[in-house]
């Protein structure tokens, strides 16, 4: 396998709840390095998207992972090329203890334990706790580190710092930037500044089809393509300003459809 | 289409056929009896009418219903059958299904013959039922008969705490103020799992003579625990032997039990009638058993009655009355006055048979000697 | 004095008989949390089978009563399999409608053991000494119970050591509450629910053969008729938790005993009414965790 | 083009209120008419066996209506709802035979002692939540269960007990009268169906449905669920004592299956075979389990079946194995039930049409979602 | 402060334990009629816990919580709820198989009564219907209104919680992370409708946030939790600026 094809190929991916299509059309791919973001509005299909890839929901068209078809596979035979996944609404096993949580997640001999216990060391504090009992941000902590406790080829993370207190946030950013050198990551993540630290692509989705595909910085420096995708008016997301973002999503047909 | 404007009845005034209704259970609860008395039914009727199904002229025209043990299907299932212009409906061995049909017989005017219910309050209940099996007064009765002179002991009744058991222990009450006895009893309720407090509760009475009447899935057990606390080695005791199925259960404390009860079993009796009828049985593949005499009563009674009453339902009754035939228990004497069934049982004991046990007859009860007590009839049941 | 001694050892037998035919519809229940209805129909066949293994080899032998353990077992663990593969399997997280497929296959299955085996009593002679008695403190102890006693305390520790020793207790408490959480982990949780059905069925299975020898025979009604007891002791041991299963049943039973002896046989009143106060006491059991 | 797009919504808005009307006059002319259903009805829908069948499935259809208003509307999940079934067949045919009340007045107490019966018991009972209410309800029911086989000089034990009809109008007695009782039990379902409407539609309903998604979110409403759910179950259980009554009536007697938990899983399985929260599908899921179980028994004693080879024999003429795996087909695979299935198809063609009329609007603005098409 | 009856909310002493794990410990907050006070705090401080006692959702083992001088602590969650006292859940709470719209019209039909009527009937034109609508488009789930609550996204899901505060006409608004999972682009517009929500209801509003601009923006009073206590009660200004804050919350000063 060259290093050049990309580590996941995503093409026409179409994907559906309960016979509901929540995901249209969508084509994007994510190289074999560095950090590629799934950006959009909310209800646009990224969570959609990204359960679609694993076969958590159903799903048609073609995903290819290092070169190979996984569009027909179970989701737990994907995982275990491979892939580690941070869910959006923690999906931490509450009447499991923290412990049993992580341990579930291992999938090889030696986990990475002491990098995850370094990471989050209120976890190893509350080891027997249930997880259920958590606090929002600490079942956070445990759903990032389900993730990063294995060698991983490609981590799908969906919006991993959400709840977390400012300095968590940072530090997962680090521990995010840490292991894209190694492993190519594909993001969701609303938190703009996040998205500006980690990313070197974006893919925007814009009601259920790929919108916009570029590069992070210049993308997220062209106000105007921001206001248009995503609806935020440059300048909002540092100040916490409140500029009124009514009818932002108004000719999104400028975008540069993939 | 719509409905035609004389409905119901129309079907008996024809004249050449009688619709029959036979109803049983085939499955559920009672479904291991209710072939049984299907069997008797089929074969006596054979028998009496010589395969032609025909009496005087009238054919008899049988349908065969299974009410599954369930009250629901009985009664909808008679429903039917009358509305559909039977005037005759036979069968049961589920009371909960023949009470509501007594009553359906006396509202609708058919004739109603049951069959394994053995429920006492069949006896007597109206003017258009007949009953075709042993009733549970009987059975007590004939356990008295066959016990001997009680004067002065105690007696107690150890049975399941249903309707059936409270009326063994009426039964028994009765019978043993009549013999200068007294009492006692012990009832287990269905649901127990473990019998040994209530062989415990047998042991420490002070009866001398304990009649069990017992039957269904749990007998194995019930008898088992008798035997460990020691009831069978130091009480007399009596019992009923019920249908074959049962025998392997009690078949290894059968030697503890001295007065074995049976209302009938294959091989009590050996006259013609019941060589013929057996001949009959045998061509389905069956067996005799205990209530296929029961069934073939329903037969007789219902030939009878066609003969003397021809379709007419008061007729068929007025016939009924009174009437005395041979059955495969030897003579039956239907009681006019409640309907009652004056007839012979068996002491029986079992012995080992190879891997199994065999019934063999001790001696034949009377029927005038354990009949039930006469029914006195109330205004209700009249009507 | 010997009729204390005998309420508290047959109590002790009759819990230890509870708990065999509980024991896998709680391993069931509380990991899986399918209420399974065709338990009573797994029992019933794992006894008939035995029965069938007793006809045909010589059922006073010990060796004939082992083999039908084992065989009862085994042809428990096949139906419950089956049952999971094909019934429970495709309403995954459809929790009414497993619980009712288990409902229309207690029918189906008990109704096609009538017609096989027919509704009368099929009775079984086991080794002799399981008819005999043995005496404790003037105490006469039907031996059938230390064979009860014996087995529910070897089904009770293997079960907790399966828990224990292996992953598949956390692979099903996680997958029951998110299969699609534990699969994304890389875990193929179907065989693990099917593994611990199976589990629950060969528990089923032996404790109908053992049933069968305690009742001295067997009808296709055997397991609905201690299912009742079953759910009881179940619920209020808590449903996480088999030792909860196990205390409950001798509990239910030494109750029952007691009621039996002295209180003119309202041992099943004393279940049922034990029933709701434990819970409006304790909503979760008496070990189950507090919500 | 208008016109025909306003006809067509006044039909899908009072269509189902018309076809129901049509239903109910079509069933109560039944009795005069002569229509055989081969394999359904045991005769001509005129003859008494016919009516007789109709009828208990009218009472069980009205059973699950009221059992539709706990699971499917407020999601309780009963195991003990025979107990007031029980309640009112017993009740009627107690004080009929033991005091001499009137007919009517026998009924209204009745109806009176079955409500107060599940306030009382349901006021204990919902005091806790999800499997343990269901625990609760079953003892509850056991324990009626066990009243009545214990207390045999008032309940007749396991024989049950029969009508004395000395106290019942004349309408209501014999097997002639069957067309009476037939259309007593039309008008109880009639009833049962508008009071479950009603509770539906009403704020209570509302609010019970809400209490079934999510009670710590009703309680930080500001609401209590329990009074919600107390009064939901109250009328449920007056519903049943109903149904109760007119079963007595109608079988000439009630016996202890009437108070067997077995009879609440029969409601259940109907109800779900119906469709959970569906008043339609309660009725028709009432209405087929109770044919499939009545006529079933019949075509495994059929000919048919006798002449069989003995592994096909063996378990088809055991009705309830047939019925049992008919009951699992459904389950398997028609998720929702009857009404369910149909309710999706029906919605789904609705659907599309939506879909296709606002396509032409779709494309003017991409970041409102769009309604999403169906496959 | 004083312990003037005109406190809206005042919590004294407020401890909790679970265990033997100490959750909240000597928690003290004096908050006035209208005031829009902050919560910040680490992972685990507490923040949720100290809105779960407040609004009745867990008991705490001492101290004593007031609303308007009165004492609340011991009374039940929908009690509370009637007293005026309405809150959002950090993991939303909604009614999963109701519409969106009928979400927000059950709650916008509590405060007219009747609730277990069995003579009124809910109609898409009455008051709560029609406020509900209102509401739902201010919110920007108009798109969304007839689907099921449990079947929009995440983010819709926030915004919905939002809107059934909205309507209630709760004197005492707990809102715990309203912001998170909230698109970008629609964070600013949020903001504003709690904002008018606290203008037209005249209510006291307590809000935890990790989106500290957006906080910082929004109230005028911040209380710092740490370990389950509090620790700072403070302007925003002073919260930012304080060390404490910086370091162990904000990660800033490293
Ligand atoms: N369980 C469900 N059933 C039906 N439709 C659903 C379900 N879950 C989500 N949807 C629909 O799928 C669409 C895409 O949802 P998805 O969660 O993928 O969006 P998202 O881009 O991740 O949004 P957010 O930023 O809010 O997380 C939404 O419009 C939503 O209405
Ligand atoms: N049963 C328990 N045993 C031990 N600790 C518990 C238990 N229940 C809760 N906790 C702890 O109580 C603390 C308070 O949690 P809470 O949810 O209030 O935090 P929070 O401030 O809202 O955090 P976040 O910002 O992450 O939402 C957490 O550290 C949690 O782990
Ligand atoms: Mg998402
Ligand atoms: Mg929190």
């Amino acid at each position: 396998m060259s290093a050049a094809t990309p580590i996941l190929e995503v093409e026409h991916l179409s994907a559906s709840i309960a016979g509901q299509q929540v995901v249209e059309d969508v084509s994007f791919t994510v190289p074999r390095s560095g950090v590629t973001a799934l950006l959009g509005r909310n209800g646009v299909g990224k969570t959609s998207t990204l359960r679609g890839i694993l076969g958590l929901i159903q799903r048609r068209g073609i995903v290819k992972f290092a070169g190979e078809r996984i569009d027909t596979m179970q989701t737990y035979r994907i995982v275990q090329k491979g892939i580690g996944y941070v869910p959006e609404e923690r999906e931490v096993f509450s009447k499991l203890s923290v412990a049993e949580n992580l341990e579930l997640a291992e999938r090889q001999k030696n986990p990475h334990r002491e990098f995850v216990a370094r990471l989050f060391p209120d976890l190893v504090q509350r080891r027997d706790q249930q997880a259920g009992t958590l606090s929002g941000g600490q079942q956070q902590m445990v759903s990032v580190a389900r993730a990063l406790l294995n060698d991983n080829q490609l981590l799908l993370v969906d919006e991993p710092t959400k709840g977390l207190a400012p300095k968590i946030v940072n530090e997962v950013a680090d521990a995010l930037a840490a292991a894209s050198k190694t492993v190519p990551i594909l993001l969701v993540e609303q938190n703009l500044e996040v998205v500006r630290r980690l990313a070197d692509r974006v893919v925007v989705i814009v009601g259920g089809r790929v919108a916009h595909v570029g590069d992070a910085a210049a993308t997220l420096d062209d106000a105007d393509l921001v206001r248009r995708l995503l609806g935020v008016h440059v300048g909002d997301s540092a100040h916490g300003g409140i500029a009124p973002a009514r009818n932002a999503g108004e000719g999104a047909e400028g975008g540069q459809h993939a | 289409a719509c409905a035609p404007q004389s409905s119901g009845e129309s079907g008996a005034k024809d004249g050449a056929t009688l619709k029959v209704g036979f109803v049983t259970s085939e499955t559920g609860s009672w479904g291991a009896n209710g072939p049984m008395v299907k069997d008797g039914f089929k074969a006596g009727l054979d028998y009496l009418t010589n395969g032609t199904d025909t009496v005087k002229g009238i054919k008899i025209n049988v349908t065969y219903n299974d009410d599954a043990s369930d009250p629901d299907k009985g009664v909808s299932t008679v429903k039917t059958l009358v509305g559909g212009g039977a005037t005759v409906i036979i069968g049961t061995g589920v009371s909960a299904v023949a009470l509501p049909t007594a009553q359906l017989a006396a509202q609708n005017h058919f004739l109603y013959i049951t069959g394994g219910a053995s429920s006492d309050a069949i006896t007597g209940i109206n003017k258009y039922t007949f009953r075709a099996a042993t009733s549970a007064g009987q059975i007590v009765n004939a356990m008295g008969a066959a016990a001997g002179d009680l004067r002065g002991k105690k007696v107690l009744a150890y049975s399941i705490d249903s309707a059936y058991g409270q009326s063994v222990v009426a039964g028994l009450t009765r019978y043993a103020k009549t013999q200068g006895a007294t009492t006692e009893s012990v009832l287990v309720p269905s649901t127990v799992t473990d019998y040994t407090p209530f062989s415990q509760q047998v042991l420490n009475s002070g009866a001398d003579l304990v009649w069990v009447s017992w039957s269904g899935s749990t007998t194995g057990a019930m008898w088992q625990s008798l035997k460990q606390q020691g009831v069978l080695a130091k009480k007399t005791v009596a019992s009923l032997l019920d249908a074959s199925w049962s025998w392997d259960a009690i078949g290894p404390v059968a030697s503890d039990i001295p007065l074995l009860i049976s209302p009938y079993f294959d091989g009590a009796n050996d006259s013609d009638l019941v060589k013929a009828v057996n001949k009959n049985i045998a061509k389905s593949g069956h067996k005799p058993d205990t209530y296929t005499a029961d069934g073939y009563n329903a037969a007789a009674m219902l030939v009878h009655a066609i003969e003397k009453g021809g379709t007419d339902v008061d007729k068929m009754i007025n016939a009924l009355e009174g009437y005395s035939f041979e059955g495969m228990r030897g003579p039956v004497t239907i009681r006019a006055t409640d309907h009652g069934l004056i007839e012979g049982m068996y002491q029986s004991k079992l012995v080992a048979n190879g891997g199994s046990y065999k019934a063999e007859l001790v001696k034949r009860l009377d029927g005038d000697q354990i009949a039930q007590p006469e029914v006195k009839p109330t205004p209700a049941a009249s009507r | 004095m010997s009729s204390v001694v005998l309420v508290l050892i047959t109590g002790l037998g009759v819990g230890a008989l509870y708990f065999l035919v509980a024991s896998g519809l709680s391993l069931i229940y509380g990991l899986m949390n399918v209420l399974n209805f065709a338990h009573g129909a797994f029992i019933a066949l794992g006894a008939l089978i035995g029965w069938e293994v007793a006809e045909h080899t010589d059922a006073a032998s010990w060796w004939s009563f082992l083999l039908s353990l084992v065989v009862g077992a085994v042809v428990g663990a096949a139906f419950a399999a089956f049952t999971e593969l094909v019934l429970i399997r495709p309403l995954y997280q459809r929790h009414i409608e497993q619980v009712l497929v288990t409902v229309g296959l207690s029918f189906a299955a008990i109704a096609l053991f009538d017609g096989i085996w027919g509704q009368d009593l099929h009775s079984v002679k086991g080794p002799a000494w399981l008819d005999e008695v043995t005496v404790v403190a003037g105490a006469h102890i039907a031996n059938i119970f230390w064979v009860l006693i014996v087995a529910a305390v070897l089904v009770l520790g293997g079960l907790s050591l399966f828990l224990r020793k292996t992953r598949y207790g956390k692979i099903i408490r996680a997958g029951v509450e998110n299969r699609a959480m534990v699969t994304a982990l890389g875990i193929d949780v179907r065989r693990a629910f099917t593994l611990v059905f199976s589990i629950g069925g060969a528990a089923a299975g032996l404790g109908g053969v053992l049933a069968m020898h305690y009742m001295t025979g067997v009808t296709p009604e055997i397991g609905s008729s201690l299912l009742i007891f079953a759910f009881i002791v179940i619920i209020i041991g808590g449903t996480e938790s088999l030792v909860g299963t196990a205390v409950a049943s001798v509990i239910v039973a030494v109750l029952q005993q007691f009621a039996n002896t002295y209180l003119w046989g309202t041992g099943d009143f004393i279940a049922i009414v034990l029933l709701p106060i434990v819970l409006l006491l304790r909503p979760s059991g008496l070990f189950g965790k507090r919500a | 083009m208008i016109a025909m797009k306003l006809s067509f919504d006044v039909l899908r808005k009072s269509g189902p209120f018309i076809i129901g009307a049509v239903l109910v006059i079509v069933m109560a002319l039944l009795p005069m008419l002569n229509i055989v259903i081969p394999g359904v009805l045991p005769g001509p829908t005129y003859q008494p066996g016919s009516l007789a069948l109709l009828s208990l499935c009218m009472v069980y259809a009205a059973m699950a209506l009221s059992y539709n208003l706990l699971l499917g509307t407020s999601g309780l999940l009963s195991f003990g709802h025979a107990l007031y079934f029980g309640a009112g067949a017993y009740g009627l045919g107690i004080l009929l035979s033991r005091t001499g009340l009137p007919f009517w007045v026998s009924t209204g107490v009745g109806l009176v002692g079955g409500l107060a019966l599940a306030l009382l018991s349901g006021a204990v009972a919902l005091r806790t939540v999800g499997i343990a209410f269901a625990m609760v309800t079953l003892a509850f029911a056991q324990t009626g269960s066990l009243f009545v086989s214990r207390s045999s000089s008032l309940t007749g034990g396991e024989d049950g007990i029969t009508v004395n009809t000395m106290n019942v109008p004349a309408a209501f007695v014999g097997i002639l009268n069957t067309k009476n009782l037939y259309w007593l039990a039309l008008v109880v379902l009639v009833l049962v169906y508008l009071v479950a409407l009603w509770v539906d539609k009403s704020r209570l309903g509302h609010v019970a449905a809400a209490t079934r998604e999510n009670e710590l979110r009703l309680r930080v409403l500001g609401l209590r669920p329990f009074t919600t759910k107390l009064i939901v179950f109250a009328i449920a259980g007056l519903m049943a004592a109903a149904a109760g009554m007119v079963y007595l009536l109608l079988q000439s007697g009630v016996g202890p299956k009437a108070v067997n938990y077995d009879l609440t899983v029969t409601i259940l399985v109907m109800v779900v075979l119906g469709g959970v929260g569906y008043r339609w599908g309660a009725i028709v899921g009432g209405f087929v389990y109770t044919l499939l179980d009545q006529r079933l028994t019949a075509l495994a004693q059929s000919d048919a079946v006798d002449s069989l080879p003995a592994f096909l024999r063996v378990p088809l003429s055991q009705p309830h194995f047939l019925l049992g795996i008919v009951f699992i087909l459904i389950v398997m695979f028609s998720g929702g039930g009857i009404a369910g299935t149909v309710d999706s198809r029906i919605r789904r063609r609705d659907w599309r049409r939506a879909a296709e009329a606002a396509l032409p609007r779709a494309g003017g603005d991409e970041s409102v979602a769009r309604p999403r098409l169906r496959p | 402060m004083m312990n003037t009856p005109h406190s809206a909310l005042k919590i004294e002493g407020l401890g909790l334990q679970i265990g033997g794990a100490t959750i909240l410990k000597d928690v003290e907050l004096d908050i006035m009629p209208g005031a829009r006070v902050g919560v910040i705090g680490p992972n685990g401080a507490g923040k949720t816990t100290l809105f779960n006692a407040i609004s009745g959702v867990v008991r705490p083992t001492s101290g004593r919580i007031l609303m308007d001088g009165r004492d609340v602590t011991r009374l039940d969650v929908s009690k509370r709820a009637r007293m005026g006292l309405g809150r959002t859940f950090q993991t939303s709470s909604i009614f999963p198989k109701l519409t969106i719209f009928e979400n927000v019209r059950l709650a916008a039909q509590v405060s007219l009564g009747g609730n277990y009527s069995l003579l009124r009937f809910p109609r898409r034109s009455d008051a709560a219907s029609r406020l509900a609508a209102e509401t739902i488009e201010k919110v920007g789930l108009i798109h969304q209104q007839d689907a099921f609550a449990g079947e929009v996204s995440h983010g819709d899901k926030r915004k919905l919680e939002i809107a059934v505060l909205m309507v209630t006409d709760a004197r005492v608004v707990l809102l715990d992370e309203p912001m998170a999972g909230v698109a970008s682009g629609e964070v600013a517009a949020l903001t504003e409708n709690i904002r008018s929500m606290h203008a037209e209801q005249q209510s006291t509003l307590l809000m935890v946030e990790h989106h500290i601009d957006v906080l910082m923006g929004l109230v005028d009073k911040v209380a710092v939790m740490y370990s389950g206590t509090v620790l700072a009660f403070d302007t925003p200004q002073n919260i930012m600026n304080n060390p404490l804050v910086q370091s162990a919350y904000l990660g800033t000063s490293a």
